[in-house]
C-alpha cells in the first residue's frame, strides 16, 4: 500500500516535471512548477521527510513561481511599452 | 591558547562577518570608509591564512562544532588544513585585496544607499573560496562552491548598463549551476554508497567495498563535470570567455588568478582524497582523460587567444589554454607535477591579474579594449606599457618568473612529447599578448585591416571609473607592479619552491618528497618559448592583411556562438566523454 | 522495480531539465528548466535516505528508539538544496531583466553579441 | 550551431549520461534499504543533545558550517540582486496608480495575514521540536506579508514595508550567527561548538543549547532576505520603468 502511494507521487512528479519543460509559455511554465513544488512536497511527505516537503512547500510553490511570474510580467510590461513607441 | 587549527573556520567566517557588517552598516558608511574596511578584512584573512600555511607542517585538520571522531567516526564536518589548501586560500585573500586595492574609489556609482555592496560581495567571494579550498567534507564543499558561484554571477554582472554584461553573467550563471547540479548528484551517489560525507572517510568505504563500477563511474563523471566546467575544461569552457571579458577588470583579476584555478584543485583534491584507492577510478583512466581534455584544452584556449581581437577575451582564452596545462600536470599524479603545478598557479596568478589590470587601464583611459582601434594609441603610458610587456613575457615562461620554474617542473616530469605542447601552448598566448602590447603601446606595424568576421569586437565598451582616467591612479599602477614583482619571486625567492613542493607532496597520497630547484633544460626552454613568442609577435605585427590561419580557425570559433542552449549540450556531450574516456578500467577493473 | 524507480525518477527529471535548457526559446523559461533540473537532485536525496516502515527523524511524539528513523542528514542537505536552487533562481532571473532591458529581448536565439 | 546540430549533439551527450546513470541507478543500494551508518549516529547525537528534531540538530548543530555557507549564499543572492535590480541612470520611478481590489480578496488577505505571519513565527520557533525551522518560518513569514498587496495595493505594503530595513535585519541575522560561531573560538573551543549553553530539558523551547539561537538568526535572515527578494523584484515589475525606450541601444 505504501509502496503504491509513493509510486503513484513519483510518477506523478516525473510527469509534472515533463510538464514543466514542455510549458514553453514562461507564464503557464510557472503555473506548472507551483504544481510541481506541491507535488514534490507530497512526495516528501509520503517519504517522511516534513521538514523538507515544509521548506518545498514555501520555496517551491510559491517563492519561485512568484518570482518568475514578476519577471515575465516586468519582459512584457516593458515589451509593450516599447510597442507603444514603435 | 587556541590549537592552530581551531583558527581554520575563521579564514571562511571573518570575510563573510566583514561583508555582513558592511552591509549593516550599509545607508550610513560612507564610501570611502566602506573601501578601507573591506581591505582590512581581506588583508586580515590573508595574513592568518599565511601564518596557518606556515604551520601546516604535519597538516592541520580542525572538527567545526569540536565533533572530533569518536571510534573513527564523525557527524561533523572536517576541514582540511594542508599546504594546498591553506596555499589555495592565501592565494584568493591575497588577490582579493590586489582586486580591493585597484578598485579603490573605482566605480562610477555605487547603487543608492549600499555604497558598502561591492566590497562586501567581494568579501563573500573571498570566504566562499578559502571555504572551497579549506573543505575536507564533499558536501560542505559543494556549499561554498556554490557561494563563490553565486557571488562570482553577481560581481560578472556587476555593470548592468552594460549589454554584453549582463549577458556573459547569465551565460556564466546558467552552465555552472548547470555543473554543480551534476556535482551534487555525484555526491548523492556516493552518499548512497558509503553513507559518509567526509572525502576520506567516502574513499576508505569505496575501497572496502571492492572494485569500481558503474556508480563509481557515474559519481567521478558527475564531481569532475562540476569541477571541469569551473576550472574551464574543454568542453565546459564555453562559458568563461564570455564571462571574463565582461566582468569588471577587478573581479577578472580573481575569476582568471584562483577561481578557475581552484576547479582544477577540485578535480586534484577530490581524485586523491575519494577515486585514488582501489575502489576508486584507476590511474590509468584518470591519466587518460585529464591528459585528452587537458590537450583538447590548451589547444583550443591557445588558438583561439591568438584570434581575438578584445584584449580581455584574448586573456580569459589564455587563461583557458593555461588551465589546460594545468590539467594536464595534475593529470600525471607524480608528486613532482603536483608541485610544478602549484607553482605554476601562483605564478601565473600573479601574471595573469597584472595583465587584466593594465587593460582596465587602457579600457578606463580610452574606452575601448580593442586591439585594432588602439592601435598607437597607448604610446602615452609608459609605464602601464612596461608592465603589460613584463606581463607577457611572464606569461611566456621567462626565467625567472614563478610560471617558468613551474612549467619546467611540470614539463620534466610529463615527459618530451608533453614538453612540446607546454612551450607550444605558453609561445602562443604570449605571443598574442606581446603582438597586443606592441600594437597598442607602441604603435608597431600597419594598422590592421577590418573585415567582416565571426567574432567579438572590443569597441563600444564603456570605463568602470566614474569618468574617462586623464592621469593613472597611483593605486591602479602599483597593484599590477606589485603582483608581477609577487609572480617573480615565487621564482626567485630561496626555499620558496621548495617549501611548495613539500608541502605539496606531504598533503598528496603518494609521499615521496622531491626537490624544486632550477635545471639548466628548465631554463633553456622557458627562453625558448619567450623568443618564440616573440617572434610570433613580430611576424603577426608586421602583417597587414588578417592573422595567418583564419580560415582554419573560422570553425572552431563558430562553436563559441554565445547560444546558452549550446553551451549546456556541449556540457552534456562532455560529461558523457568524460565517461568514455574512464570506462575502459571499470569494466576490466 | 520499487527499488530503483525513485532514482529513475530522478535522472529522468535532471534530463529532462537539461533538454528544456538545451531548447528553450525563452531564458525565463531556461531558468523555469534549471530549477527543473534541481528539483531532481532534492528526489535523489531524499530517495537516498528512505528506508522501509521507517518514520521521520522527529522525536516530539515518538518515544526515541521505539522505531526505525529515515536519515535526517540527506533531509538536511536537502534543505540547504532547496534554498540554494531558490537564490540562484532570483539572481538569473535579476540578470534577465537587465538583459530584458539591454538587449530588448529573453531570446537566447536573438543575443548575439559574444561570439567568435 | 544550427538548431539541428544541437539537438545532435544533446542527444549524444545525453544519451551517453543517460545510458551511465541507469547503468549507476541499478547499482545503487535498494530503496527502502537499512544502511543508513551516518543517519544512526546523527539520530544519536541528537538525542544526546537534547534536540527532538534530529534534521534540525544536523542542521544547526552536527553540519552547522553548512548551514552557515547556505544562509551567506541566501545572502549573497539577496545583496546580488539588490545591486543587479538597482535604478540605473536611464530609469524613473512611476508611482502605480492604486488598483481597485474586490472587497472579498480584501478581507481574505487580511484575515490569512496575520494568521500566516504567527504560524512563520510558530515555524520558527519550533525549529529543534518539530518540522520546520528557521528557513520554512522565514519564508512563510516573508510571503504573508505580501499578502498585503492582493489585499490593499503596493502603496500600503511599501509602507509597512521599508526595505532599507530588511536588509539591515537581512544582514545582522547573518552576523549573528557568525558570531555565535566566533563566540566558540574565543571561548577556546571550536568554531560553532554546542558547548556554551546548557542543553535544557528534552522537548521543550530551551532545549538543545545553541541550536534555538542559530535557528532564530537564520529566521529572521531567511524572513528578511525574501522579503527583500520579493520588493527588488516588485520594484522592477510595478514601479521602475524607463526614461525614453529605445535609445539605450545605440550606446557611445
Amino acid at each position: 500500500m505504501n509502496d503504491m502511494l509513493i509510486a503513484v507521487t513519483l510518477l506523478l512528479v516525473a510527469a509534472t516535471a515533463t510538464a514543466a519543460v514542455a510549458a514553453r509559455d514562461p507564464v503557464r511554465q510557472a503555473l506548472v512548477l507551483a504544481v510541481l513544488g506541491v507535488a514534490l512536497a507530497l512526495l516528501f511527505t509520503v517519504l517522511q521527510a516534513p521538514d523538507v516537503a515544509l521548506s518545498q512547500l514555501a520555496v517551491g510553490s510559491a517563492l519561485t513561481p512568484l518570482l518568475l511570474l514578476l519577471s515575465v510580467r516586468k519582459v512584457r510590461r516593458r515589451g509593450r511599452r516599447k510597442g507603444r513607441t514603435e | 591558547m587556541n590549537h592552530p587549527s581551531h583558527l581554520l573556520p575563521l579564514l571562511v567566517a571573518g570575510p563573510l562577518l566583514g561583508a555582513a557588517l558592511l552591509v549593516a552598516c550599509g545607508s550610513r558608511l560612507p564610501r570611502a570608509a566602506a573601501e578601507p574596511v573591506g581591505c582590512a578584512v581581506s588583508a586580515a584573512t590573508a595574513a592568518l591564512a599565511i601564518h596557518l600555511a606556515l604551520q601546516s607542517s604535519p597538516p592541520l585538520v580542525e572538527w567545526v562544532g569540536d565533533w572530533v571522531p569518536r571510534d573513527g567516526v564523525s557527524v561533523g564536518i572536517v576541514l582540511v588544513g594542508d599546504g594546498p589548501a591553506l596555499g589555495m586560500a592565501a592565494l584568493a585573500s591575497l588577490l582579493t585585496l590586489a582586486a580591493l586595492a585597484y578598485s579603490w574609489r573605482y566605480f562610477d556609482e555605487p547603487p543608492r544607499r549600499h555604497t558598502g555592496s561591492y566590497p562586501a560581495l567581494m568579501l563573500l567571494f573571498q570566504g566562499g573560496m578559502c571555504g572551497f579550498a579549506i573543505a575536507g567534507d564533499l558536501f560542505n564543499a559543494f556549499v561554498f562552491f556554490e557561494l563563490m558561484s553565486v557571488v562570482a554571477y553577481a560581481l560578472t554582472g556587476h555593470r548592468v548598463e552594460e549589454a554584453r554584461a549582463v549577458q556573459g553573467a547569465l551565460t556564466f550563471g546558467v552552465v555552472n549551476s548547470l555543473g554543480a547540479y551534476a556535482l551534487l548528484m555525484g555526491i548523492v551517489l556516493l552518499y548512497a554508497r558509503t553513507g559518509e560525507l567526509a572525502m576520506t572517510q567516502i574513499g576508505r568505504r569505496l575501497d572496502a567495498y571492492g572494485p569500481p563500477d558503474a556508480l563509481v563511474l557515474a559519481a567521478f563523471v558527475l564531481v569532475l563535470t562540476g569541477f571541469l566546467v569551473k576550472a574551464a575544461a574543454v568542453p565546459f569552457h564555453f562559458w568563461l570567455p564570455d564571462a571574463h571579458a565582461v566582468a569588471p577588470t577587478p573581479v577578472c583579476m580573481l575569476l582568471s588568478g584562483v577561481m578557475v584555478e581552484l576547479g582544477v584543485y577540485g578535480v586534484w583534491r577530490v581524485y586523491g582524497d575519494v577515486f585514488a584507492g582501489p575502489g576508486g577510478i584507476p590511474a590509468a583512466d584518470l591519466h587518460r582523460a585529464l591528459l585528452v581534455l587537458g590537450v583538447l584544452t590548451s589547444v583550443v584556449g591557445a588558438v583561439m587567444c591568438w584570434y581575438q581581437r578584445h584584449i580581455k577575451r584574448l586573456l580569459a582564452y589564455s587563461t583557458v589554454a593555461h588551465t589546460g596545462l594545468f590539467l594536464i600536470g595534475v593529470g600525471v599524479l607524480t608528486p613532482a607535477a603536483d608541485g610544478g603545478v602549484a607553482l605554476y598557479i601562483l605564478g601565473h596568478a600573479g601574471v595573469k591579474a597584472a595583465l587584466f589590470a593594465c587593460t582596465g587601464i587602457v579600457l578606463d583611459r580610452y574606452g575601448s579594449v580593442d586591439e585594432h582601434a588602439l592601435h598607437g594609441r597607448g604610446r602615452e603610458l609608459r609605464g602601464v606599457a612596461v608592465l603589460f610587456l613584463v606581463g607577457a613575457l611572464g606569461l611566456a615562461g621567462l626565467p625567472p618568473f614563478g610560471t617558468a620554474l613551474g612549467k619546467a617542473l611540470t614539463e620534466e616530469a610529463a615527459g618530451p612529447a608533453l614538453t612540446v605542447l607546454f612551450v607550444l601552448v605558453s609561445t602562443v598566448t604570449a605571443g598574442a599578448v606581446l603582438r597586443v602590447a606592441a600594437r597598442v603601446f607602441f604603435g608597431l606595424g600597419p594598422r590592421p585591416e577590418e573585415h567582416a568576421a565571426y567574432e567579438t569586437t572590443g569597441a563600444g565598451e564603456r570605463p568602470e571609473t566614474r569618468r574617462r582616467l586623464k592621469r593613472v591612479p597611483d593605486t591602479m599602477s602599483a597593484v599590477p607592479a606589485l603582483l608581477l614583482a609577487a609572480s617573480l619571486a615565487v621564482g626567485v625567492a630561496p626555499g620558496f619552491a621548495a617549501a611548495v613542493e613539500h608541502s605539496v607532496s606531504e598533503a598528496g597520497s603518494a609521499g615521496a618528497f622531491t626537490s624544486a630547484h632550477w635545471t639548466l633544460a628548465g631554463v633553456l626552454l622557458g627562453l625558448t618559448s619567450t623568443l618564440l613568442a616573440v617572434a610570433l609577435a613580430a611576424l603577426a605585427v608586421t602583417r597587414r592583411e588578417g592573422l595567418p590561419g583564419g580560415a582554419w580557425a573560422g570553425p572552431l570559433r563558430r562553436l563559441q556562438s554565445g547560444h546558452i542552449g549550446d553551451y549546456v549540450a556541449w556540457l552534456l556531450a562532455g560529461a558523457a566523454l568524460l565517461g568514455a574516456l574512464t570506462l575502459p578500467g571499470v569494466i576490466n577493473g | 522495480m520499487m527499488s530503483v524507480l525513485p532514482y529513475l525518477v530522478a535522472v529522468w527529471i535532471f534530463l529532462a531539465g537539461c533538454y528544456g535548457l538545451a531548447t528553450s526559446r525563452n531564458l525565463i523559461h531556461a531558468v523555469g528548466c534549471l530549477a527543473v533540473c534541481q528539483a531532481a537532485t532534492y528526489v535523489l536525496l531524499i530517495a537516498v535516505g528512505y528506508r522501509d516502515g521507517a518514520t521521520a527523524p522527529v522525536h516530539s511524539d515518538i518515544e526515541p528508539g521505539s522505531r526505525p528513523l529515515v536519515d535526517p542528514v540527506v533531509q538536511a542537505l536537502a534543505l540547504t538544496d532547496v534554498v540554494v536552487g531558490a537564490t540562484v533562481t532570483a539572481l538569473l532571473l535579476a540578470l534577465i531583466l537587465q538583459i530584458s532591458k539591454r538587449h530588448g529581448t529573453v531570446d537566447p536565439d536573438e543575443l548575439s553579441e559574444l561570439r567568435g | 550551431m544550427s538548431r539541428r546540430v544541437r539537438l545532435w549533439l544533446l542527444a549524444l551527450g545525453g544519451a551517453g549520461l543517460a545510458a551511465l546513470l541507469f547503468a549507476a541507478c541499478l547499482e545503487l543500494p535498494g530503496f527502502g534499504g537499512d544502511r543508513h551508518p551516518y543517519g544512526e549516529r546523527a539520530v544519536r547525537e541528537s538525542l544526546a543533545r537534547r534536540t527532538a528534531n534530529a534534521v534540525s540538530s544536523v542542521n544547526f548543530d552536527q553540519r552547522a558550517f553548512d548551514t552557515m555557507g547556505e544562509m551567506t549564499i541566501l545572502f549573497a543572492a539577496v545583496l546580488g540582486t539588490v545591486v543587479l535590480l538597482r535604478q540605473t541612470r536611464d530609469e524613473h520611478r512611476a508611482q502605480p496608480a492604486p488598483a481597485h481590489v474586490a472587497p472579498p480578496v480584501r478581507r481574505y488577505a487580511l484575515i490569512t495575514l496575520p494568521v500566516a505571519l504567527l504560524v512563520g513565527l510558530y515555524v520558527v520557533a519550533h525549529g529543534q521540536l518539530s518540522p520546520g525551522g528557521g528557513f520554512q518560518g522565514g519564508v512563510v513569514a516573508a510571503t504573508a506579508l505580501h499578502l498585503l498587496y492582493l489585499g490593499a495595493d503596493y502603496r500600503a505594503l511599501e509602507r509597512v514595508r521599508p526595505v532599507g530595513l530588511y536588509e539591515v535585519g537581512d544582514a545582522l541575522g547573518t552576523s549573528a550567527y557568525l558570531v555565535l560561531g566566533i563566540a566558540g573560538v574565543l571561548a577556546g573551543t571550536a568554531f560553532l561548538a554546542n558547548t556554551l549553553l546548557p542543553y535544557g530539558t528534552f522537548n521543550t523551547l530551551s532545549s538543545g543549547g545553541t541550536v534555538p539561537l542559530l535557528n532564530a538568526a537564520v529566521g529572521m535572515e531567511v524572513a528578511c532576505a525574501a522579503v527583500v527578494l520579493l520588493a527588488r523584484f516588485l520594484d522592477q515589475a510595478v514601479e521602475i520603468e524607463e526614461n525614453a525606450v529605445g535609445t539605450e541601444e545605440s550606446g557611445e
